[in-house]
Order: structure tokens, then C-alpha cells, then sequence
């Protein structure tokens, strides 16, 4: 009986939905809004958000990437609060999963293939990370996605080696050292000009590494933040292991 | 005529509610609102999609895809799996105190 | 004269991509017609594993640009391909995954005799 | 119909298929293997949507550390739903 009213319910949703979304084009250039004044520009302007940021972006910010722009640059206030949600969510786990008796679970050896296989790999996982947040600001990529892969390449390590631990007091010391640089790099730039997370280093060549100012600096240490954090996230769901 | 994009979004996100109305497994659920926040982040890609445009990276010339529902949907993606962790170890302190995940029997269990 | 150099590499890169597809459409009737779990994988792994290699380096030699890319690709290929396949061997082998009646050698059965 | 069309549908109808057996098979663990298969297909839709960023994210995330999570919590409790 539920399972009917729920597909009922389901159904209608997907016709409601559908009807909504019907009127919304896909893949079409993006419109112009009517003229208005632009009090920034100071100027008559008819451009709507992403044409602004695609137009002017690489001049604001020095970044070749726009996504890496949005992100770091005009939306940088909001990606700290993002990394705090990040933060917070990885607290939780840990205290919810933390035991105090210690029960230890018994694990199999893995096998030789296995074990010198991702001994192997690591090292590559880990430096592809780094590449992709390093280079952030010219190629596809970022802090979140570098993170991500690095994460993962500690999750290799934990599935090869049954009694492998990441310690937990240098995996501490990353995560608070990197949200720190990001604190800093943004009261810096109110202390120099007056606004929140201004980007006050020189943006030199664009596509060149060093360019784009902050930005670089900003997304490497939210790379090893989010690194840390979903290694900490897998430490804990693991539990304790024998 | 509704494009496929928006069309299979939206059946990955009616597919989430349907396993969070009508089953009673706690991980289910968790499931469930992880294929619910897939299909929402694919719609705000596709709504943000622009046809013979490139990804938004100024090496390359010619017209460019929106590039804020990229930046939106970047952030959300590692968040979805951090609050989903979350989720889970809340599922499974509730599994240590009560012996079952089925919603009705823990239900049962309280008192 | 380098025309004609790379125009004998091209053709060298089509005949490897056409040995990567044969094999990769060997692994694939293998897949359908192999008895039991071990020796499907078998035919997923090593054959595909010599066939997306070949395919890889015709790619390199059909536009030299694209060489190092696609050498360090395939080198990680080699990397990870055989031992996902020894990982998933293995635990569908302590699972109790049971072998065909026809194969002969049992290598985990004897070390646990031996032990 | 060009290219483009053909393979998202394609790619469309596996994720679709992937999302329902994820809904209903009462095997936790194959659920979440399902739902695995549905967020790597996702991440190549994003490449095709000439969103590159996102596709790294989610191919990491979603095939990588989000199953393992579900699995770690599938270990720690039961594998049969009732």
C-alpha cells in the first residue's frame, strides 16, 4: 500500500517536474538582458552575470580557468564557509565514530601483488594531486578535485595495508595550518585594501604558473585541507582494526 | 518537447524520493539521498550547458560555457559525500544501540 | 623525406590500433563463452590489457605529439590492470566462488595443504 | 540526431537503469556498487556538458571515496535489507 502511494507520488513529482522544466532551453547561447546602468563599470550595460565574468575575468583576476575564478576569486567568501561546512562534517564523523573499548575487528592480509602495487602507485597518486591543485588557476582542476584524488590515494593505502594508519596528530596539524593560510591570506588582503580576501600579490603573465596573485596560494591550501579532511573522514569510518 | 538532460535529471532525483518515501533501511535511505543530490548537481550542469561552446578556460578561443553552476556543483559535490559520511555514522551509532536498521522495528525498540 | 617517415609511422599505427581492436573483440567472445569466473577474468584483463596497449601506441605513432601521453598511460595501465584483477581473483576465491569442473591446477588449494 | 545525442542517451538510460537497481535490490552492498556505476557514468556526462573541473571531482569522489565510505558503513552493520 505504501509502496503504491509512493509511486503515485513519484510519478506525479517526475509530471510536475517535467512540466516546470519544459520551458527552460538547453543549449542555447546565453540572452542579453535589457539596458541598464552599471554603477561598477560606469556605464550602459546589457550583459548578464556569466557573460561579465567571462568577459572580464581575466583581467580581474589573472586566472586563466574561470571556474577557478568564480570559486577562489568572486566567490571567495562563500568557498570559506564551504570548507567550514567541510570541517564540521568531518568533526562529526570523527566524534561519532570515536570508541572508547576499542573493539578490534580481525582483517586478512592482502596479498604480495596487492601490497607492492600500491606501494608503487602512492607516490604517483600523490603527486598527480598535487599537480592538479597546484596548477588550478591554467588547467581543469582545483583544490577540491586535488583533494579528492589525494584522499583516495590514502584509501589505497588503508585497503592494501590491513594495520595502516595515517596519524591523526599530523593529519591535525595539516588541515589546521592549511584553513589558517586561507584566514590570513584573506586578512591580509582587508589589512592592505580594505576588502575581505583582495588579491594583493601582482597577477604577472596569464597561462604562466606564477600568476593570478592569491589565488595559486589559496587553492593549494584548500587542496591539502579537503586532502586531510577525507582522509580523516575514511580513518574513521574504518574503526579499529586488528 | 523537454530536453533528455533535464529529463533524466529529474527521474534520478523523483528515484531518491521514491526510495526515501517508501523504504524503511536506513542506509537505503542514505542511498537514496545520495542519487537525489547526483541528479540535482547533472541539472544544474546541463542548464548551464551552451552548444559548440568549450569549457570556460581562456586558452582556447570561441564561446564558453556558464561557468557558475560548475563552480556551485564543484563545492557541492565533496560536501554531499562529507555530510553523507555523517550520515552514515549516525546510522551506524543508531545500528550499536538498537540492533537493527529497519525504521519501524527501531521505532519498536525505543520506548 | 620526413614526409615519408611519417607517413610509414602512420601506417605502423593503424596496424597496431587494428591488432588492439582484434584483441580487444577477442577479449569481449571470451567474456561470453568462458566458463566460470577465473577465466572470464582472465580474458578481461589480459587480453584487454594487450589490446588498449596496442591501441594506445598507434595513437602515439599516428600523431607523435601524443606519444608521451599515451606511453605514460599505458605505463600506468600496466600498473593497475594486473593487480585490480589479483585483488578481485582473490576475494571471489575466498568467497567461495567455485572453480570449473575441467580446470586443472588449484594453486591456493595446495599452499593450504602444504601449510 | 548527431553524435552527441546517441551517446548521452545511451549514457542516460545506464545511469537511469543503474539508479533503479540501486532502489530496489534488497543486496546493501550491490546497492551501493549500483550507485557507484550511476555517479562514474554521471562524471562522464559532466565531460561531455564541457564541464572538465566537476568530471575530476565526481569521478574521484563519487566512484572512489563515496562506495568505499558506503561500504566501510555496510560492514560495520548489516548487508541484508528485510
Amino acid at each position: 500500500m505504501k509502496r503504491v502511494l509512493a509511486l503515485t507520488l513519484a510519478i506525479l513529482l517526475f509530471i510536475v517536474f517535467a512540466m516546470a522544466f519544459a520551458k527552460i532551453p538547453f543549449g542555447e547561447k546565453m540572452s542579453n538582458y535589457p539596458d541598464y546602468y552599471n554603477p561598477i563599470e560606469n556605464q550602459t550595460s546589457n550583459m548578464s552575470l556569466p557573460q561579465h565574468y567571462l568577459t572580464y575575468g581575466k583581467n580581474d583576476t589573472g586566472a586563466t580557468n574561470m571556474v577557478t575564478a568564480v570559486v577562489v576569486d568572486y566567490r571567495g567568501f562563500d568557498t570559506l564557509g564551504e570548507v567550514t561546512v567541510l570541517f564540521l562534517a568531518s568533526t562529526g564523523v570523527g566524534s561519532l565514530m570515536y570508541v572508547e573499548d576499542k573493539v578490534k575487528r580481525k582483517v586478512r592480509r592482502s596479498n604480495a601483488v596487492v601490497e607492492t602495487g600500491s606501494k608503487l602507485l602512492f607516490g604517483f597518486i600523490i603527486l598527480f594531486g598535487a599537480y592538479i591543485f597546484i596548477h588550478g588557476h591554467l588547467t581543469p582542476g582545483g583544490g577540491f578535485p586535488g583533494g579528492a584524488v589525494i584522499a583516495s590515494s590514502f584509501l589505497l593505502l588503508y585497503l592494501a595495508y590491513p594495520k595502516f594508519h595515517a596519524e591523526h596528530k599530523k593529519l591535525n596539524v595539516s588541515e589546521s595550518l592549511a584553513g589558517l593560510t586561507f584566514v590570513i591570506v584573506g586578512l591580509l588582503g582587508l589589512i592592505i585594501a580594505g576588502y575581505f580576501l583582495y588579491n594583493f600579490l601582482p597577477f604577472g603573465l596569464p597561462t604562466y604558473l606564477f600568476s593570478a596573485g592569491v589565488i595559486p596560494v589559496i587553492y593549494v591550501a584548500i587542496g591539502v585541507k579537503v586532502g586531510s579532511e577525507l582522509t580523516g573522514i575514511v580513518d574513521a569510518m574504518m574503526g579499529v582494526r586488528e | 518537447m523537454i530536453p533528455y538532460y533535464y529529463l533524466g535529471s529529474i527521474s534520478l532525483v523523483v528515484i531518491g524520493i521514491y526510495i526515501v518515501i517508501a523504504k524503511k533501511n536506513l542506509i537505503k535511505i542514505i542511498i537514496g539521498l545520495d542519487i537525489m543530490d547526483t541528479g540535482v548537481n547533472l541539472l544544474l550542469i546541463s542548464v548551464g550547458y551552451v552548444k559548440n561552446a568549450t569549457a570556460p578556460i581562456e586558452n582556447v578561443p570561441g564561446p564558453y560555457v556558464d561557468p557558475i553552476p560548475q563552480a556551485l556543483v564543484l563545492t557541492a559535490i565533496v560536501i554531499g559525500v562529507s555530510v553523507m559520511a555523517l550520515a552514515l555514522s549516525i546510522a551506524i551509532g543508531i545500528y550499536k544501540k538498537t540492533g537493527t536498521l529497519e525504521l519501524d522495528e527501531i521505532m519498536g525498540v525505543e520506548e | 623525406m620526413s614526409d615519408i617517415i611519417l607517413l610509414i609511422l602512420q601506417i605502423i599505427g593503424y596496424i597496431f590500433i587494428s591488432i588492439g581492436t582484434f584483441f580487444l573483440l577477442l577479449a569481449s567472445i571470451g567474456l561470453l563463452r568462458m566458463p566460470d569466473v577465473y577465466n572470464r577474468m582472465q580474458t578481461a584483463t589480459k587480453a584487454t590489457t594487450l589490446g588498449s596497449l596496442s591501441v594506445l601506441i598507434g595513437v602515439g605513432l599516428i600523431d607523435l605529439w601524443w606519444l608521451p601521453k599515451s606511453l605514460i598511460i599505458a605505463a600506468f595501465i600496466v600498473l593497475t590492470a594486473p593487480i585490480g584483477a589479483s585483488a578481485l581473483a582473490r576475494a571471489s576465491y575466498k568467497h567461495g566462488v567455485k572453480l570449473w569442473e575441467g580446470s586443472v591446477v588449484d594453486k591456493y588449494k595446495e599452499e593450504k595443504e602444504e601449510d | 540526431m548527431d553524435l552527441f545525442t546517441i551517446v548521452s542517451l545511451i549514457l542516460i538510460t545506464i545511469m537511469i537503469i543503474a539508479a533503479i537497481i540501486a532502489a530496489e535490490i534488497k543486496d546493501l552492498l550491490s546497492a551501493a556498487i549500483a550507485s557507484g556505476v550511476m555517479s562514474l557514468v554521471v562524471s562522464i556526462l559532466f565531460y561531455m556538458l564541457q564541464a572538465p573541473d566537476v568530471a575530476i571531482t565526481e569521478a574521484a569522489i563519487g566512484a572512489a571515496l563515496s562506495m568505499a565510505v558506503m561500504i566501510f558503513g555496510i560492514k560495520s552493520t548489516k548487508r541484508w535489507e528485510k
